[in-house]
């Protein structure tokens, strides 16, 4: 498909042609950068790392009320996701959007979700490949993606410096493109070239990583390992790291309920909570950190492959950045390595 | 700001304990006294029991305004009651009001129960700083829109 | 179990009272839609028989097993409908009341807005009934005695009433004699009437009578249990006297060889006993006792050749091995009679207290003009610290006689530099009376009081105020600064403010009127009893006006100085009172125990005492449990002692423990209903 | 500054004593500047612990988070000490634990570090980013001196020190066995500038202030989790019957939350600041902690963390507390 180019004195234009959208970028709130819907360009806050919350929350959304209901009323309201409209994730980084792709599997296996894949279906991702060098916690080549992946985007931009080189990845993206194709011009010579090198030394610069070939059936002779209660010792069991993580994708379903009337939702948990796995009755059967910490990294990194043949993991890092006591994940796989 | 109009009527409401104020609130009927119907009461049986917890959750669920009200300091049936809630509501009040709550929303008051009048002049009090800051929709939680 | 909720709803009109306002139909109408209601109805008169009788026969025919009825206060008709339910089969705490007579139909003239309020009221039952639980009524039986702490003339008082009831008493005295501070004075105002006369004729029916077991020199060492049931233990003090032989001929005092060294208390130290001695002549028991700290054989190991006392004794009473008993009992009631101390001057160093011989608190003066005082009634200039011992054959001079005595009132009240703001009640009185002595005795004597404000507000006392001022008695107004000594005189200096002018008052004695304070061992009563002491540090009552001889503990009540000062009148007047309130459990026999107590999630609570902290009522204790293995401390509700205020509930963060009736599960669905707009 | 092999020598004496089952101390974290806990139970491992101004983490956490698993049938659960590193402001945090009885005096072994101050990590991520090999950081005089990938760089103490430092009243630990090194006084005062400020803007201008910063807020109750008075057996927080707040995450229910946990730390919050630090999001968490704390100091003369045996701030009253608000 083609190339184009974006230049840096017209972005501003471009976004506003897409708030006729549903129109979500990465944002600055005080010193945090989060996606969100943004009405007005200047919201816009390109000049980023990564984010702290990952965009997964908008095709995933934190809570979802699933259906309301009324008191002697059989009627059930169900959510129409088609009402949220077209969406444009705007400016998100080539391990988020690969992200998506890993959390399709689950939302599209043997129960198709309607919400969540009604929503994927909506949105087109616009991506931003990570030629700035990458944080020091990356190691996206280590699972399977590269800073300036195209994998599940629509179309990539890559910053040359005084524009971004545009490639449209699919017929969705190409669309997209075609509305802002006013002020889009066609990329000069070279453009493609310094792109692809760019794209090169930021992958020269993703400085950790990780051999991930035989984690997948090591993880299980592992089990009874004493690894799992000297890594998990510090955790507080808060969840950042689940909540915030690009392919975790737990939830719990509640009902909540105001005088008459209710609404069934759907919302984030974390296997790191202790309450995730506790029974009514009493019994929890991972009763401690240690448990917790082991199901995580099997999870991302046996179960899931070994059900659909992909790392639960992009390596975007936010695990380890954002852990309050510096549990690290390739600390742990490195463990798991050489044990 | 939030909208002020003359025909606002608020709801408030109020957390009485059963020896002093709910019993003033009572003598308020009994001498046919009237104010204004904008006050619900939740009795308890000591204004020590009420969790300052129970104002956010009001606030939350579409009250305007809370009262508590218990008797007079020494004149707690359980003795200390009053005074546990004077310093309860001392400190949310204020936190309140730092969060950006109004404190005409979060009022205490000292009713015993020969205070039939007072109970009036009280809850006239309440609801006109309730009316003069306007409904409370800050946090109030989402309708769910059926 | 309590099931799923079957709610019935009865919304009374109370003739035209509620229904001339709120839309009664409309109300039922609106309660017939409320979740888990089976049936909603209106009446006239709920609280009428027949209206009664239609929640009862609901409950037979739908099964009801939750009741609203929307009426008056619950403060009105919450019994009679809780007879009702019981009476319909059903637990009485599955009633919840919707006031919309009193907090609504009574107080607003809108119909529209009133029904209205009426709805959400009549809702805000509705979801707290669904969510209502039985609750046990539970009574318990009182054991049918008393324990009496401190036998002053309130703790006497109350032992003879009750015991004359015909109940057991237990009266425990610290000091060697009952009596207390009243057997100390000499006459009492405002009548005048011999303070012993009065007073000995009811200390000895305490000792005889059949129904009290009277321990004197003795102390509580522990209470626990609850109004009904306390179980007590007292440690009598060993005498080395047996009480059983001693005839109290008083042989051995004389021959002690401590005779005449050791201050004796009951004198306030101005009077001299031995080691072995009997507080005053009419002491109750008339028992002597040997002190043991002074006591050269028992202190010591030797006392001459043998002691002397042993020696003298023809009753064989003397027996210095005898130990302490610990005596354990039980007892329904509680009241404590533990009176108080005085002020102690040497707090206000200015009126040289201690300093000078013949600056003497009044309680000192009421022993010096006391018949039975160590001078016999004679009113003589002091000579402290002196030996008293006379020579063989010495003549000794006779003492001196005071021309002129000053009285200096409120010393130790009203006086926040002492940290005691309240009046002592009975000082102004008590100078008044000494005064008056005091011209009795030495009619040449010139009598001057320095007051502040003379508070003469009892029966006959303005009449006994002014009949001193009559007999000659000057009284200054004015707080003196300083006392200091110029010769052989003793100077008084202050300011009359009545004539603004400062003066210096020469003087031959002094006499403080040093005020009643709390008692310096309070903090043992305390301790065992778990009792609050208002800001003056006195025990504190459960309510000042209409509970003024209880305490927050059921079953434990005051009187006399230790809840506050007053004079005889009062404290007898209120050991009345406490008597009849300790007798009414005990003429029952039983006790109604709060149902809507709190109560505990064991498997939650954190152990961290807040609760108990909280609790005005020491209801609450920790305990240790085990949890999975693990030993933790948990909070335990004594359900006898808990008053349902609910004051732990709010305190417990982790909502571990909860009223029952009042749980937070109850509570916040009343909050949302009413919340809605 | 704390000798680190004097540390390791008592650490090692402590760890070996029969009576004590563990000693939670720092060590090296896996990149950049970070330390990180470490739960220390036989001498060999003692080599591990270090002490630096990156050793933010309040580890007094540990002593209430401790999993206590259901004990087998036939065995005795293991009732043997445990040995704490504590600054300053982290002792406040036993004081106040034992004032709430989470534990006797008798249970734990306290090492106690007389603190001249600890770095915001933030900051010094801002100033340094992206910084892989394990850096270090060290105080000298008042510069931060730190070091990586073979350079050394100086900076003025004032500009990383954490901002509850430049207001610890505290620094030398109010509870000890051992003390590491000489007592320091305190750096500063708190003069509240910030809750004063805040104060002073009107309803709406707070309210504005507050929704920015609570809308991003995700509800991992990680502020919670961390916070070493935070330690229900069952959080009224999460609970569903009675459920206080819903679980799903709007204004509503986030402004809830934070209403009540910061009231459930009224008088019981000890200033150590983790609940910020941890937060992902950077929610201003110790303003309104701060907002608490300062009302409670000025209305109670009450300062929580420093005497155990004070009784619990709202478990007491005065008779004659403030009441000018009341009707
Ligand atoms: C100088 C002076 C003059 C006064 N003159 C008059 C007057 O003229 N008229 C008048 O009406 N009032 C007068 N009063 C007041 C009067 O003394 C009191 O009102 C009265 O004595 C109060 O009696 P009570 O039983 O409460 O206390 P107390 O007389 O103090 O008796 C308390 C008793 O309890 C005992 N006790 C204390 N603690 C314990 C314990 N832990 N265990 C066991 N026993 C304990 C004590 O030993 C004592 O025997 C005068 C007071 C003073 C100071
Ligand atoms: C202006 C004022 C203010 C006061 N303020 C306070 C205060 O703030 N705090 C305080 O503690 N005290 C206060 N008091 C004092 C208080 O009023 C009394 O202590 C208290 O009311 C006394 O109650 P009582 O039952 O003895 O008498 P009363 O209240 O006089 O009751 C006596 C009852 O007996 C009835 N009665 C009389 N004779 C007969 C008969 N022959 N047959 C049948 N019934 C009869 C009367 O009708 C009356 O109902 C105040 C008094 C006054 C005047
Ligand atoms: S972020 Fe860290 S402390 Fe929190 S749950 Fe994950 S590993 Fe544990
Ligand atoms: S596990 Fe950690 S590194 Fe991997 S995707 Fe999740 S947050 Fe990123
Ligand atoms: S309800 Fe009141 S009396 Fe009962 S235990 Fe709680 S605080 Fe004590
Ligand atoms: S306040 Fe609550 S958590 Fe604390 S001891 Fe009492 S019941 Fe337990
Ligand atoms: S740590 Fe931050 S994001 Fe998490 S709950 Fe607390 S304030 Fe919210
Ligand atoms: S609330 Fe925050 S600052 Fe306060 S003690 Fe808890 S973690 Fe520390």
């Amino acid at each position: 498909m083609a190339v184009k180019k974006l230049n840096k004195d017209k972005v501003k234009e471009a976004l506003q042609e897409l708030t006729k959208f549903r129109l979500i970028a990465p944002a600055k709130s005080d010193e945090v950068v989060v996606f969100k819907q943004i009405s007005d360009p200047e919201e816009a806050f390109l000049d980023y790392g990564n984010s702290t919350v990952p965009p997964k929350k908008v095709v995933f959304p934190q809570t979802e009320t699933l259906f309301r209901f009324q008191r002697g009323n059989p009627e059930l309201r169900e959510k129409n996701v088609e009402e949220e409209g077209t969406t444009v994730i705007f400016g998100l980084r080539p391990c988020d959007a690969r992200a998506m792709s890993i959390v399709d599997n689950l939302f599209s296996w043997d129960y198709e979700d309607p919400y969540y894949l009604k929503r994927r279906e909506l949105t087109t991702l616009v991506g931003m490949g990570c030629v700035n060098p990458p944080s020091v916690n990356c190691f996206c080549t280590s699972v399977g993606g590269e800073p300036c992946g195209t994998e599940n985007l629509d179309i990539l931009l890559i910053d040359l410096g005084e524009g971004y080189l545009v490639r449209e990845l699919t017929e969705k993206g190409k669309k997209l493109a075609e509305t802002i194709g006013s002020f889009l011009e066609d990329a000069p010579g070279g453009s493609e070239a310094k792109a692809e090198e760019l794209s090169g030394s930021a992958k020269e610069a993703v400085s950790r990583s990780i051999d991930t070939s035989g984690i997948e059936a090591k993880l299980p002779t592992l089990w009874e390992s004493p690894l799992w209660k000297e890594v998990s010792a510090a955790c507080l069991g808060c969840g950042i790291c689940t909540y915030l993580c690009p392919t975790c994708h737990c939830f719990d379903i509640q009902d909540e309920v105001e005088g008459a009337e209710g609404r069934r939702c759907r919302m984030w948990d974390s296997c790191m909570f202790r309450a995730h796995t506790l029974h009514a009755s009493g019994p929890n059967p991972r009763p401690a950190r240690k448990e917790r910490t082991r199901n995580r990294i099997n999870h991302k990194y046996s179960y899931f492959p070994g059900k659909f043949g992909v790392i639960a993991c992009v390596g975007c890092g936010r695990c380890i950045n954002l852990c309050p006591v510096n549990i690290d994940i390739l600390e742990i796989l490195g463990k798991v390595v050489e044990a | 700001m939030a909208e002020k109009n003359s025909d606002f009527e608020p709801n408030i409401v109020a957390f009485l304990c059963n020896w002093c104020s709910y019993a003033g609130a009572d003598l308020a009927g009994t001498s046919r006294i009237q104010y204004p119907s904008n006050v619900r009461v939740i009795r308890v049986m000591c204004s020590g029991r009420v969790n300052p917890l129970f104002v956010m959750n009001a606030l939350q669920q579409g009250a305007d305004g809370v009262l508590i009200s218990g008797c007079h300091p020494g004149d707690c049936h359980y003795m200390q009651g009053n005074y546990y809630a004077r310093r309860r509501f001392m400190l949310m009040r204020n936190f309140l009001e730092y969060l950006g709550v109004e404190p005409e929303r979060v009022r205490m008051s000292w009713v015993s129960a020969s205070e039939g009048a007072k109970w009036k002049e009280v809850i006239e009090e309440v609801v006109s700083g309730v009316k003069s800051v306007g409904p409370m929709n800050k946090f109030q939680r989402r309708q769910l829109n059926w | 179990m309590n099931g799923k909720p079957k709610i019935g709803v009865y919304v009374c009109h109370c003739g035209t009272n509620i229904a001339g306002v709120v839309n009664v139909e409309e109300v039922v109408q609106f309660a017939s839609t409320l979740p888990d209601v089976v049936v909603a109805r209106n009446y006239s008169y709920m609280c009428s028989d027949p209206g009664q009788a239609l929640i009862t026969d609901d409950i037979q025919n739908y099964g009801l097993n939750r009741v609203v009825v929307a009426s008056c206060s619950p403060r009105m008709h919450e019994p009679t409908f809780r007879k009702t339910l019981l009476s319909g089969g059903l637990n009485p705490y599955f009633l919840e009341m919707a006031n919309i007579r009193e907090q609504c139909s009574w107080v607003h003239e809108d119909p529209i807005a009133a029904t209205e309020k009426a709805k959400r009221i009549v809702e805000a039952a509705v979801v707290k009934a669904r969510r209502l639980e039985a609750l046990d009524v539970k009574e318990v039986d009182v054991e049918p005695a008393c324990l009496i702490i401190g036998a002053g003339i309130a703790g006497i008082q109350a032992a003879l009433d009750i015991a004359d009831a015909g109940f057991k008493v237990y009266l425990v005295e610290k000091s060697p004699t009952v009596g207390g501070h009243m057997a100390q004075l000499d006459k009492t105002f405002p009548t005048l009437d011999c303070s012993a006369c009065i007073l000995t004729p009811k200390m000895v029916d305490v000792a005889n009578h059949s129904n009290i077991e009277l321990m004197t020199y003795s102390q509580v060492e522990e209470i626990s249990g609850y109004i009904g049931n306390f179980q007590v233990k007292v440690r009598k003090k060993s005498r080395f006297v047996d009480m059983e032989k001693c005839t109290g001929c008083g042989a051995c005092a004389e021959v002690c060889r401590m005779a005449g060294r050791i201050p004796n208390e009951f004198d306030e130290g101005i009077g001299m006993r031995g080691a072995i001695y009997l507080p005053f002549p009419q002491a109750v028991p008339a028992k002597y006792t040997i002190d043991k700290e002074n006591c050269l054989f028992l202190s010591k190991g030797k006392c001459g050749e043998s002691p002397k006392c042993k020696e003298a004794c023809q009753a064989e009473a003397i027996n210095f091995d005898l130990q302490d008993e610990i005596v354990e009992f039980k007892v329904g009631t509680i009241i404590v009679a533990t009176g108080y101390d005085v002020f102690d001057a040497r707090k206000k160093p200015e009126y040289a207290y201690g300093v000078y011989d013949n600056v003497l608190t009044a309680l000192e003066f009421e022993r010096l003009v006391n018949a039975s005082g160590p001078t016999g009634g004679k009113i003589v200039m002091l000579e402290r610290g002196k030996k008293k011992k006379k020579k063989e054959g010495e003549e000794v001079e006779p003492p001196k006689v005071p021309k002129s005595i000053t009285f200096i009132q409120c010393v130790g009240s009203r006086d926040k530099s002492v940290g005691n703001e309240y009046c002592s009640r009975v000082c102004c009185m008590y100078t008044a009376k000494l005064a008056h002595l005091a011209k009795d005795k030495i009619p040449d004597c010139e009598v001057t009081i320095f007051y502040m404000d003379v508070r003469a507000f009892g029966k006959g006392f303005e009449e006994f105020y002014d009949r001193v001022r009559r007999e000659g008695v000057r009284y200054i107004r004015g707080n003196p600064s300083e006392i200091f000594k110029r010769g052989d005189k003793l100077v008084v200096k202050a300011e009359d403010t009545l004539t603004a002018t400062p003066l210096e008052h020469e003087t031959d004695m002094v006499v403080l009127s040093v005020g009643l304070v709390p008692r310096s061992d309070n903090r043992e009563i305390i301790d065992l009893l778990k009792l609050s002491q208002s800001s003056d540090l006195f025990y504190l009552e459960a309510h000042p006006k209409l509970r003024p001889v209880d305490t927050a503990s059921d079953g434990v009540f005051l009187a006399g100085v230790c809840q506050g000062p007053k004079d005889i009148p009062d404290a007898v007047a209120q050991a009345k009172g406490a008597a009849s309130a300790a007798m009414i459990p005990m003429a029952s026999g039983k006790v109604k125990v709060e149902a809507q107590t709190s109560v505990v999630n064991e498997a939650t609570c954190r152990g961290c005492g807040f609760c108990v902290a909280v609790c005005p009522f020491t209801a609450i204790e920790l305990v240790e449990v085990n949890r999975n293995g693990w030993p933790v401390k948990v909070a335990r509700v004594n359900e006898a002692l808990c008053k349902g205020c609910g004051a732990c509930a709010a305190a417990c963060l982790s909502g571990s423990i909860q009223q029952r009736s009042f749980k937070d599960i109850q509570i916040l669905p009343q909050i949302q209903a009413l919340g809605v707009k | 500054m704390v000798d680190v092999e004097k540390l390791r020598e008592i650490a090692r004496e402590v760890v070996s004593r029969e009576d004590v089952r563990q000693l939670i101390g720092y060590r090296q974290g896996t990149y950049g500047f970070r330390a990180r806990p470490a739960f220390i139970t036989s001498p060999e491992e003692v080599d591990q612990l270090i002490f630096s101004p990156a050793c933010v983490n309040n580890l007094a956490t540990y002593l209430t988070l401790e999993e206590r698993l259901p004990v087998p049938r036939g065995q005795e659960p293991d009732l043997r000490k445990v040995a704490v590193m504590v600054k300053g402001c982290d002792s406040r945090a036993l004081v106040q634990q034992m004032e709430e009885k989470a534990y006797e005096r008798d249970r734990i072994v306290v090492l106690g570090i007389p603190c001249t101050g600890v770095v915001d990590m933030d900051k010094v991520e801002k100033r340094f980013p992206n910084v892989l090999s394990r850096g270090e950081i060290a105080l000298e005089g008042d510069k931060f001196v730190l070091s990586f990938d073979g350079k050394r760089e100086e900076v003025p103490k004032e500009e990383l020190l954490a901002d509850k430092c430049k207001r610890c009243r505290y620094p030398t630990p109010l509870v000890y066995d051992q003390l590491l090194d000489e007592e320091v006084s305190r750096f500063a005062d708190d003069d509240y500038a910030d809750v004063l400020a805040l104060e002073k803007r009107s309803a709406e201008e707070k309210w504005a202030y507050w929704e920015e910063k609570f809308s991003r807020c995700i509800r991992c109750y990680s502020c919670r989790n961390v916070c070493p008075m935070c330690y229900c057996e069952d959080c009224v927080l999460d609970r569903l019957n009675p459920q206080w707040m819903r679980r799903s995450v709007d204004i509503s229910e986030t402004t809830a939350y934070h209403i009540a946990r910061a009231y459930h730390l009224a008088g019981r919050c000890i200033q150590c600041g983790e609940c910020q630090r941890v937060c992902p999001v950077e929610i201003p968490l110790m303003e309104l902690n701060r907002k608490f704390y300062k009302d409670v100091e000025e209305l109670y003369d009450y300062e929580p963390g420093t005497d155990a045996e004070a009784p619990p701030l709202l478990a007491t009253f005065k008779v004659d507390d403030r009441e000018d608000f009341i009707l």
